[in-house]
């Protein structure tokens, strides 16, 4: 390596051939297990990267989805939930998932310690294998600052993000891709990319979360009855929802967790149920509603592929399809439901990551080719995905809940009325996130 | 001298205009409002919530006109607006006691 | 397989190996030819995620270059005839494109048939080919809804948008790349990623409908000249072209099929030509307009892009210097000719895609370094691509001009003038696109 | 090759094997050292991919920092230094680069000549090779619009950038990555992936730029104190800031110019950093302004960025933890120095890339695990790397001044008052960026 | 007839308007506008500099009414606008010489 | 008491407020409207076709002040206004029948 440190990006000089690089190495002769294994290292990187892209995504939906007045304020949470659940997952939350302990939790293995993880994941290096569960540990504690907008005081969001991306993602990790007790199961539970271990803890946080703030001033009319408060920007929502479907890309076929050739079967599953979710949340809300909604219809494609998260190494093209379709419709009528019943969602986390999440985790149990109830095989892999959905559910709802009634009784969640009525930004963070010549009066009329 | 104020729908604006400058106006402002009125507003849907829009979107006009050329300036705007449909809009007039040119500092009829 | 299902994401405990994956197979040893197999799949599928991602740029392009009252309408476009392309494209496009058949078209293989498809694509795993031909479906299906902006009615787009994606598109590939008849001539048609297949089908469908459609009110004065309506978003449709441009480093590349060290050069084909574009298309709107239009020039980069699409396999350097820079000039006089003509397009769609991917299919019989006329070999290969450029034109303008002609009189292809005055989103959705706070006075003055 | 031409992409018929692909090729068996070499030059052409897209999160940055009034311009400027900066270091700027030549600058090789690149670099092909390469230039080159953002008249900027592209910068690079003198040093310099070649080189130039223009008018009070002059959209600023992280992960691993495995380590070194950045950046501004800026935590995660890139192939965590938490505190006072002293900086370009390059360099002088300092290596790294930051620092500020004063000198560097007021979107265009649907009364209110 | 035009707070704009239809006003004309005054404006921060913001949001509320409503219609708004906060706003009051409405050419009370 | 209206440049805005503070004046209102007048719009190109931007950005400012101020005011805008450019605008009084200050429910000079 002292060699690479004295030639900058690997050139010793101009025309000589790489020095110190595999390059190199190969005139040698490399070996295919070699070969592989960078590819498969490489691969999960690129994976890791579109994994991370999705903070993009997320970031867009949420603001298109709310109030321009409180812009800044979402962007904002987007950004500093992936870095502080990027510092927490490294000093704690790493070792809590993957490290040694016991069924329950990781107990070693802080800050990366190179000693406990020297031999890698598979082929994997640790590095690697943390780059690409660092970006999935930011997804979970992501999914919750839409849920959560235009009302949630900013340095309370940020102790919340620590503690999802720290402590209570990574012990449901630990459960299952850990090897903890879920994966331990006669019939092991089975969620391939995270439909209930990533998403469906990251809709839970979000309802309780809701549930602990109350609605939005103006969700609801005097006679209780929920009142749309539109989002400011569909292009940003639409763009957002796009971003995720590349990103998802990364989530998916990277979970393999190397360089298979299956990884084009996932990814068909993925976009068919993408395709099939879309599709069935536009026919449900232009049906039940009268026109083609766009924000439902982009909920739609996330809902789809939640639901074929879990399963998507699996099901055939057909679970894929059934998968994504009935999640499509499943995403409408949650959004509807946690609407009425005086859960302020802004943006329909709820729905699209818990309650997809969990449809996801069964259809696994339902569609599985091999294991699946529909397949002849029996209702025991049905039985753990519904072990394994109760035990995570409750698992975040209490320990979500616990954590926002903490924050709550101390530095206290919700903003005050005039600054929520303000807007966020400039009471928050000290601007307004649009210039005086984009921003119309304060948003004053009809509203 | 009149300020001649009117609100009208925002795609008659176009015809508006070339009818004040037919009239021989030289110079109005306008502004973006919104009107509550007899029109109503609608509902719109919104991720399968409904709510009421109750303010539509006009335009103000507001010309300041000589005492003679009031009348002609009311008809023509009148007459250039009109779709007779609900919501067409309104035309008031106010007395203006003085009326300066900034660039000049000129007053009254010379001003406009 | 059972395995994986057992063990979530391949983890069966901590700090035990990775079972049952590549990984595990290695150790027993894996060959080179299998590691080259499983590259081969990886880079095609990251290369279909960039072709995936330019949904986002065609969304972004188009939103745009049009108006703030329809920028809904526009997301939800490009977003549907993504959904829609890949079920229809799953069901029968595939098969009518890649399926045994005859000369002329596929007619077997459905939904994805596993029986018909099972051996694959070279290395490529069907699933894994499937992801990148669906990607290019989407990507011609898409090209149109920006010269059928503002105007059309949201269903009618639907359907168009199926059967373009289901039906003319596949049958175009069958003939080319899916060994039909156009790929049988001595001297067989070349369009490398798909200048004529893929972006000529979509501008000449995008010309189409533009006809039939008829200008929007207020394109033309009451002296038949064309007027400028400005779109309301450049920074959006700036951002959309370096998407597009970010994506097609996946659509050139890629189209090589496999992970060959020539996609290096494919890919420096791809940026010196769209440079080029950018810049003479620049310098050609300068000198005529007397500035230099951004959005022209946007249209530069991607005319350059189309017009090295077919080359990009064949053409050196220069080669492709001359196909984008041709292209950069030749997008400004289509763009001002369509617009003089009363053809109206709002986002310059049948110049990009339409005029470029004609000169880029030519472009390939006189500058291939080896068959093109310039390089001495003789008009052979020129000749052979003005057939393929004709047959595919005329095909294309015959199905998809039958197929607006067939909605226009059963659904209807246009919406209301007062639905088109007051903006597309709140009728044809439910809600503007942007919120009270950003919209100012439905756009009223200066119109 | 004649084969290829032929079959389009690679299909000769519907259902044999491709035909003179390496597919084909591998049934005769391929070599575990030719796979390499194709894993090698795919994930460079990706991680060249990635760079480029960082062109889209530049223009993004810049735009939202700025007033809407130039949007467009802000934009274009960013798509022509692209374009212009694609041609120029094809044409000129490789070969003073990567040419044979002297220890100062390459002599040969313009044109991307075949036969003076004929070896391909290691395993990279050379047009590979050039793509990174080139991406790396339009990186440097686009640095600076941020920093002369709302005053330059664009024919002066796109002079600017033809010439950093094709001289100044490659001149740099020649001395390091090129083999030059500074690669030749005793200890030679380190800059991994480019914290002064590329980084401090826009830093340096932006410095320039934005001296010699002088602040925009109402940027300074009448008692010379600095006003802030905010960004008209936020959002813009941050999904910039994400897309750039993302490109930074092609940025900095791909600076390994091979697929090695230990890629996955820079990528963690990288993104340890940027969170690292963005927190520390987020407390300053909270501690120092009352609350958690937005654009200056946005700030904070590029300075965590550029403070590792230097040495992210080099540093373990705790080394990349500190250089990006050093950087994010960095960044908050230097861009409040510029601001005091007189140096207007819309974005702040200079303090990020231009101080944070200067600060990642050095880092790697105290922090490398094999030569750093504080790793009681000595001070001869430290030293090495206080000449390059201080000869390329040098080199830049007076070739790029010489350049800015020559182009004031000649065509003019700064547009005219009345301009300036009104936008330069509308007179150096022809068209507001925004649709008067979209943009509020020429943001006359508040200003 | 008299134009009475109204300066209030933008979230206080749905209690007027219900005030009014209350008080029997059936069509009014809103706008945007910002306002200097006694409640002063405040100082933002952006990337460590501050500046100023001199001006307040404010929605501008004009109807035209008949003489003998005016004092109902001016006690309504000042009721159902007050927050008892400073900044609440000004309300005045302009003679109208004429009404027209566009639709019919009705004049006077009859195009209220 | 008068209403004073003052259509102005928007980049003339600031010079405006600090001369009326100087004048005395506690409260003004403004808004954005467009304009048009002698002053002409321009062309503009975008994607090689023209179109005419007929109206000029202006904002208008509304100041309620007393009789005996009135004549100071104006000038003091007059001047602040004042570029010697065509399109300065056009300063324009009317009277104003009462004024309420919200907040208070004072009436008449009190509630300036
Ligand atoms: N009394 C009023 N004072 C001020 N503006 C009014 C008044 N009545 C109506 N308007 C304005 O005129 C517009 C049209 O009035 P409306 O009652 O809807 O229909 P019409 O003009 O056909 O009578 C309203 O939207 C509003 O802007
Ligand atoms: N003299 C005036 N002329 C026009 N508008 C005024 C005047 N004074 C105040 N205003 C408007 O009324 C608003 C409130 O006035 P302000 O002095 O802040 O508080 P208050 O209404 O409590 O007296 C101002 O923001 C401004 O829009
Ligand atoms: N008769 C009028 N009524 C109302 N506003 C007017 C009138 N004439 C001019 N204006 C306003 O004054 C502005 C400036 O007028 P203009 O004729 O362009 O130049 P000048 O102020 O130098 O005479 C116009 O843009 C318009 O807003």
């Amino acid at each position: 390596m002292r060699q690479r440190l004295l030639t900058g990006a690997g050139l010793v000089g101009v025309f000589t051939l790489l020095s110190a690089t595999p390059a190199l190495a190969q005139d040698e002769g490399v070996t295919a297990d070699a070969v592989q294994a960078a590819l498969d290292n490489i691969w999960i990187l690129i994976a890791a990267t579109l994994v991370i892209f999705m903070q993009a995504g997320f970031a867009l939906v949420e603001a298109g989805l709310t109030r321009a007045k409180n812009v800044a304020n979402i962007m904002m949470k987007n950004l500093m939930d992936f870095a502080a659940g990027v510092l927490a997952f490294a000093a704690v939350g790493f070792a809590f998932a993957y490290g040694p302990g016991n069924d329950f939790i990781g107990t070693e293995g802080f800050f990366l310690s190179s000693s406990t993880f020297s031999e890698g994941f598979g082929t994997l290096t640790t590095p690697t294998f943390f780059i690409f569960q660092v970006a999935f540990a930011a997804t979970a504690a992501t999914i919750v600052s839409g849920a959560m907008a235009e009302r949630t005081k900013f340095k309370s969001y940020f102790i919340y993000s620590i503690v999802l991306s720290g402590v209570i993602y990574p012990i449901v990790v630990h459960w299952t891709w850990g090897g903890g007790w879920l994966s331990q199961l006669d019939t092991p539970f089975h969620d391939f990319a995270g439909s209930t271990i990533v998403h469906s803890v990251g809709g839970w946080a979000a309802l309780m979360g809701a549930i602990i703030l109350g609605p939005r001033i103006g969700k609801y009319g005097e006679d209780g009855k929920p009142r749309a408060i539109p989002g400011h920007s569909i292009p940003f929502a639409l763009v957002g929802v796009f971003i995720l479907l590349v990103g998802w890309f990364g989530f998916n076929p990277g979970s393999q967790l190397a360089a298979d050739p299956v990884v084009g079967q996932i990814a068909v599953a993925t976009v068919i149920a993408a395709a099939a979710g879309a599709v069935t949340a536009m026919a449900t809300i232009w049906i039940r509603g009268g026109k083609p909604d766009v924000a439902m219809t982009g909920n739609g494609v996330l809902a789809g592929l939640v639901g074929v998260t879990a399963g998507c190494g699996v099901l055939d093209n057909w679970g894929a399809l059934i998968a994504g379709a009935v999640a499509g419709v499943l995403v409408v009528f949650a959004v509807l439901f946690f609407d009425r019943v005086g859960v302020d969602d802004p943006v329909g986390a709820i729905s699209v990551h818990g309650v997809c999440g969990v449809w996801g985790t069964l259809a696994v149990g339902l569609f599985a080719t091999d294991g699946g109830l529909l397949y002849g095989d029996g209702a025991d892999q049905l039985i753990t995905q519904l072990i394994g959905v109760v035990a995570v559910g409750a698992f975040t709802l209490v320990t979500a809940g616990a954590l926002f009634m903490a924050i709550k009784a101390t530095v206290g969640l919700r903003v005050s009325a005039e600054e929520e009525i303000e807007g966020l930004d400039v009471l928050e963070h000290g601007t307004a996130g649009y210039g005086p010549d984009m921003l119309v009066g304060a948003g004053a009329v009809g509203r | 001298m009149q300020l001649i104020t009117a609100i009208i729908k925002p795609h008659m604006l176009d015809d508006v205009k070339d009818a004040l400058r037919a009239a021989g106006v030289q110079g109005l402002t306008i502004s973006e409002v919104k009107g509550f009125g007899r029109q109503g507003g609608h509902t719109e849907t919104y991720r399968g919530a409904e709510y009421k829009i109750d303010f539509v979107p006009k335009v103000k006009v507001e010309v300041v006109v000589d005492e003679g050329a009031v009348d002609g300036v009311v008809t023509a705007i009148t007459e250039a607006a009109r779709t007779e449909k609900i919501g067409d809009g309104k035309i008031w007039t106010t007395t203006v006691g003085s009326l300066v040119r900034i660039r000049t500092g000129e007053r009254g009829a010379d001003a406009v």
